[in-house]
C-alpha cells in the first residue's frame, strides 16, 4: 500500500496527530536510552560510553532492514518515500560545522529537546544557540547561497549513485556496524571509567 | 529505601541496543504512515521564521531565505516538524518524570564551572543552527532518515558530522572527561 | 543489581514481542497478486514474443483450452474440455490456483473468447503476473442453429486501404481539382515542466 | 561467580542478536530477485479494463474532430507503415514498442488532454490501455473497433435498407456528412470546396503543477 497518508489510504488531516504521537514515541526513546544526558551523547568521542554510536547504528540498520522487507513484500514502494536530497558541499561543509557543534555543546536538536524536556538549562541555552544560528544563516544567507543550492545531485539514494545493489549494501553495512559495536566494547572497557 | 533505589535508577538508561531497535522500529514506522522520515531542526528553523516574521514582517518578506518559508494562509509554525517536536517534548517529559531525572538543573564534568558549560553549549548550539541550515538537515533528520533509505546525502551528512566531531574532540575534551 | 535484572527482562520481553508482532503481520498480511515484471519489460516481451495460437496447434497435449466468456456462452458452445474462467474472476484464489497448478504442470494455457479482444485483457494482466505459460486462440466464434463454428482469424488486419478509397472516391467523382488533404504536422515537441508524482511524499529534517 | 555467570549469559545473548541481524540482513540478498512491483493493484486493473466505459464510438470521435474540439490527442500505436498509408487527422504515431520512450511519455503521462489510443482493431490500443492505466496515467481511452471501424462507420458508412428505423438514416446521413468532412467526395455532390483541415494541433501540452490533495509538506 506504499506510505500510507500520500497513498490517501490514511486522510490528510490525521498528518499532524501522527506526528504528535511519533515525537512522543522519539522523545521517551531518545530519554530513555540516555540521550538527555550530554555527558553519555559526548562519551562515543571520548570512548567511555558509546550509548550513541550503539543507538543510532542499531536504529538505521533495523529502520533499513524493515524499509527493503516491507518494499520487497509490497507493503510500501521505496520510490514513494522521502529521500534526503544531497547536496554535496553543503552536507559535507554542514556536517562539519555539526560536528563541532556537537562536540562543544553535546547535543544535537532532537537530544537537546528532550534535555530541555527534564529541565537541563544547558539544553535550553543550547537551543537558543540553535535559534540564534539559523538567524545568523538566514542573515548571511546569500553568503553561503553557492553552497546551499550548489552542487545539487536529487533526492538521489546510494543504488542510484554508486549503482550498488541495496541489499548487499544493507547485509554488508550490518557486518560493519556488528565489527564496530565489538570494537567500541573493548575500547570501552580500556577507557577510564567515569560515573555521571 | 525507596529515595534511594529512586536515586540509584535516575542513571539506569535502557540498553542502547534494545533503544537503537525501538527508535529504528519507530522510524520505520514513520516513514510507513507518512512516507518521511524523523526530524528536529526543521521545527526551530520555522520558530526564527515565525518570530521574524512577527517582528519584522517587511524584512522577513524580502530577504531571500525566509520568504521562501512563509506562505500567506499558513503561519510557518503550521508544520509536520513542529508539531512532532512538540510530542518529542511531551514523550522525554514522561519518559523523564518515570525515571525521576526531572528537575532543573545544569549537567556539566565535574571539572569545569557551570559558566563554562553555559558558554559552550550556546557556540554548540549557534555551530549546529548554521550546520544544520547549510546541510539541510541533522542527525535525527538528514543522517539517521536519510540513511533509513540510503540517501546518499545522508551518509555523507553523517560521516561529516562523526568525522569532524571525532577530529575536534581532542580539543573539548577538558569539558567532558 | 536487581533493578539493573528487572530492566534487562523486560527489554528483552518487549523486543521479541515487538520482532514477532512485526513478522506475524508482515507475513500474514502480504498483499495476494504481485506483479513479476515491471511494464517496460511486459512491453518488450509481448511486442517480440507470438503469443498467437491457432485451431490446428490446439492437438498438443500440453495446451489446456480456458474460455473466458459468461458461464451463459460457455453452456451454449464452447470448444472440447476447455475449463470455463469468466474474464472479472480471473484474480480470484482458486483461479489464481488453477493457473498455478498449469504452471508448476508446466501446461500452456490458451485463452479464447468470442473474438481475439476478449482474452486480451486476462492475458495481459496474468502475463504481468509472472504466468508466461499462456497463448492466445486468435478465433472468431460464431453460431450456426447454435453450433460453435469457430475460424481462425489474423488480428489487427487492415480491412481497406482508406486513402485509396478517397482518393479513388474523388477520381469516381471526377472532379476537377483534386482535393489537397494537408498532411497536418503532429505537435512537435510537447514540453511538460517536471510533473510531481502523485502525492509526492516530502520529508526531511 | 553469579557476576560472571551473568556477564556470559550477557555477551551470550549479544551473540545471538548479532546473528539475527545478519540472518535479516542476509535473508534480503537471497531472496528471489524479482522485478519491482510498480503500478496500481492487479485487482484494479482488472476492473479499470473490464468497464465498458473505457472505449469511444466511432461516431463520438468524429464529431469531436468535426468540432474541432483541442482537448484531444490522437495516438495511433500501429507501426510507421500503416501510420504513413493512413491514420486520423493530426494523430501522433507512437508504435507500440515505443510506448515507453523519452519522447512518447510526455504525450501520455499528462493530465491536462485526453487521450485517444487507436489501431486498427482495439487489440493493440487495448495492451497500450492496459500498460498506461498500470502506471495510473489518467483519462485514456480506446476507440472502439479502431480503424476498420472507423472505416465501417465513418468513411464509407453503410446505406441503411429501406425497412430501417428513420434513426438509421439521421445516423447515415450524419456520417455521411463526417466522411465527406474527412475528405470523400460523392459523385452527387455539388462542387463545394472541400474544407481544408487546417487545425494545429495543440503544440504545447503545459502540465500546470497542479497541488496534490495529499500534498506531504516536508524538508527540515
Amino acid at each position: 500500500m506504499g506510505p500510507l497518508i500520500p497513498n490517501g489510504v490514511i486522510p490528510f488531516e490525521w498528518d499532524n496527530i501522527i506526528a504528535i504521537l511519533i515525537g512522543i514515541a522519539f522523545g521517551f526513546v531518545l530519554e530513555a536510552s540516555g540521550f538527555s544526558s550530554s555527558r553519555k551523547l559526548a562519551g562515543v568521542f571520548y570512548g567511555y560510553d558509546f550509548a550513541v554510536l550503539k543507538v543510532f547504528f542499531t536504529a538505521a540498520l533495523v529502520a533499513v532492514i524493515g524499509v527493503y522487507y516491507m518494499d520487497y513484500l509490497g507493503f510500501l514502494d521505496v520510490n514513494q518515500l522521502y529521500v534526503h536530497p544531497t547536496y554535496l558541499w553543503g552536507a559535507i561543509i554542514g556536517g562539519i560545522i555539526m560536528g563541532v557543534g556537537f562536540v562543544a555543546g553535546g547535543f544535537c536538536p532532537g537530544t537537546s529537546l528532550c534535555a530541555v524536556a527534564i529541565g537541563k538549562i544547558d539544553a535550553i541555552v543550547y537551543v537558543g544557540g540553535i535559534m540564534v544560528g539559523i538567524f545568523i544563516f538566514s542573515e548571511l544567507y546569500p553568503l553561503f547561497q553557492p553552497i546551499y543550492e550548489g552542487y545539487f545531485y536529487g533526492n538521489v539514494t546510494l543504488e542510484d549513485s554508486l549503482g550498488i545493489n541495496p541489499y548487499w549494501f544493507v547485509f554488508i553495512f550490518s557486518i560493519i556496524a556488528i565489527v564496530a559495536f565489538v570494537i567500541s566494547d573493548m575500547v570501552q572497557k580500556r577507557v577510564k571509567k567515569i560515573f555521571y | 529505601m525507596k529515595k534511594e533505589l529512586k536515586q540509584k535508577s535516575k542513571h539506569i538508561y535502557w540498553n542502547p541496543y534494545y533503544g537503537g531497535f525501538l527508535l529504528g522500529i519507530l522510524i520505520l514506522f514513520t516513514f510507513y504512515l507518512t512516507g518521511r522520515g524523523l526530524g528536529a531542526s526543521g521545527a526551530m528553523k520555522s520558530s526564527v521564521v515565525s518570530i521574524i516574521e512577527s517582528v519584522a514582517p517587511t524584512h522577513a518578506e524580502e530577504s531571500s531565505y525566509y520568504s521562501k518559508f512563509i506562505t500567506e494562509d499558513e503561519s510557518p509554525m503550521k508544520n509536520w516538524l513542529v508539531f512532532e517536536t512538540l510530542g518529542v517534548l511531551i514523550g522525554a517529559f514522561i519518559s523523564g518524570g518515570l525515571s525521576g531525572r526531572i528537575g532543573w538543573r545544569i549537567q556539566h564534568s565535574p571539572k569545569i564551572t557551570s559558566k563554562r558549560r553555559l558558554v559552550f553549549a550556546v557556540i554548540g548550539g549557534v555551530l549546529f543552527g548554521l550546520g544544520a541550515q547549510i546541510a539541510r538537515g541533522c542527525t535525527s533528520g538528514a543522517a539517521l532518515s536519510g540513511m533509513a533509505v540510503l540517501s546518499t546525502g545522508g551518509f555523507i551528512t553523517m560521516l561529516a558530522i562523526f568525522g569532524s566531531a571525532y577530529a575536534t574532540a581532542y580539543f573539548f575534551r577538558k569539558n567532558w572527561i | 543489581m536487581k533493578e539493573l535484572e528487572k530492566t534487562k527482562r523486560i527489554s528483552i520481553a518487549a523486543t521479541l514481542f515487538i520482532l514477532a508482532v512485526i513478522i506475524g503481520l508482515l507475513t500474514y498480511k502480504r498483499p495476494k497478486n504481485i506483479y513479476a515484471i515491471n511494464t517496460k519489460d511486459t512491453l518488450e516481451k509481448i511486442t517480440s514474443a507470438n503469443y498467437f495460437t491457432t485451431l490446428e496447434e490446439l492437438k498438443n497435449p500440453e495446451y489446456v483450452l480456458i474460455d473466458v466468456r459468461n458461464q451463459y456462452e460457455f453452456e451454449k458452445g464452447h470448444l472440447e474440455n476447455a475449463i470455463n474462467i469468466y474474464a472479472p474472476e480471473i484474480l480470484s484464489d482458486d483461479n489464481i490456483k488453477v493457473f498455478n497448478e498449469l504452471k508448476e504442470s508446466n501446461k500452456m494455457a490458451i485463452l479464447y473468447g468470442n473474438n481475439p479482444q476478449e482474452p486480451n485483457a486476462p492475458f495481459l494482466i496474468l502475463y504481468q503476473l509472472g504466468f508466461d505459460n499462456i497463448k492466445l486462440l486468435a478465433i472468431e466464434n460464431s453460431y450456426l442453429q447454435n453450433k460453435l463454428i469457430s475460424k481462425n482469424t489474423v488480428v489487427e488486419k487492415s480491412e481497406a486501404d482508406i486513402t485509396a478509397f478517397i482518393n479513388e472516391s474523388v477520381k469516381k467523382a471526377n472532379a476537377t481539382e483534386t482535393v489537397k488533404k494537408e498532411v497536418v504536422a503532429p505537435p512537435k515537441k510537447v514540453i511538460t515542466i517536471e510533473k510531481k508524482k502523485k502525492a509526492e511524499a516530502e520529508g526531511g529534517c | 561467580m553469579v557476576k560472571k555467570k551473568i556477564a556470559k549469559v550477557l555477551a551470550f545473548r549479544y551473540k545471538i542478536l548479532a546473528a539475527i541481524l545478519i540472518l535479516l540482513a542476509g535473508g534480503l540478498v537471497l531472496l528471489p530477485k524479482y522485478q519491482k512491483h510498480e503500478g496500481i493493484k492487479p485487482e484494479e486493473l482488472l476492473s479499470n479494463t473490464i468497464s465498458p466505459e473505457r472505449y469511444m464510438t466511432t461516431d463520438r470521435l468524429a464529431h469531436i474532430l468535426i468540432n474541432q474540439d483541442p482537448s484531444f490527442i490522437l495516438i495511433d500505436v500501429r507501426d510507421e507503415k500503416s501510420f504513413a498509408s493512413y491514420s486520423l487527422p493530426n494523430a501522433i504515431n507512437i508504435p507500440l514498442e515505443k510506448l515507453f520512450d523519452e519522447g512518447s511519455d510526455s504525450y501520455l503521462n499528462q493530465n491536462q488532454f485526453d487521450v485517444v489510443l487507436f489501431s486498427n482493431d482495439n487489440f493493440y490500443a487495448d495492451q497500450a490501455w492496459i500498460l498506461c492505466n498500470r502506471l495510473g496515467y489518467k483519462h485514456m481511452r480506446v476507440l472502439k473497433g479502431g480503424v476498420n471501424e472507423w472505416y465501417a462507420t465513418i468513411i464509407n458508412p453503410l446505406k441503411p435498407a429501406d425497412n430501417m428505423p428513420v434513426t438509421d438514416f439521421e445516423l447515415y446521413a450524419t456520417r455521411k456528412a463526417a466522411s465527406m468532412f474527412f475528405g470523400v467526395v460523392y459523385p452527387e455532390q455539388v462542387k463545394v470546396e472541400a474544407p481544408v483541415i487546417v487545425k494545429e494541433a495543440p503544440k504545447k501540452v503545459i502540465t500546470i503543477e497542479k497541488k496534490k490533495k495529499a500534498e506531504a509538506e516536508g524538508g527540515c
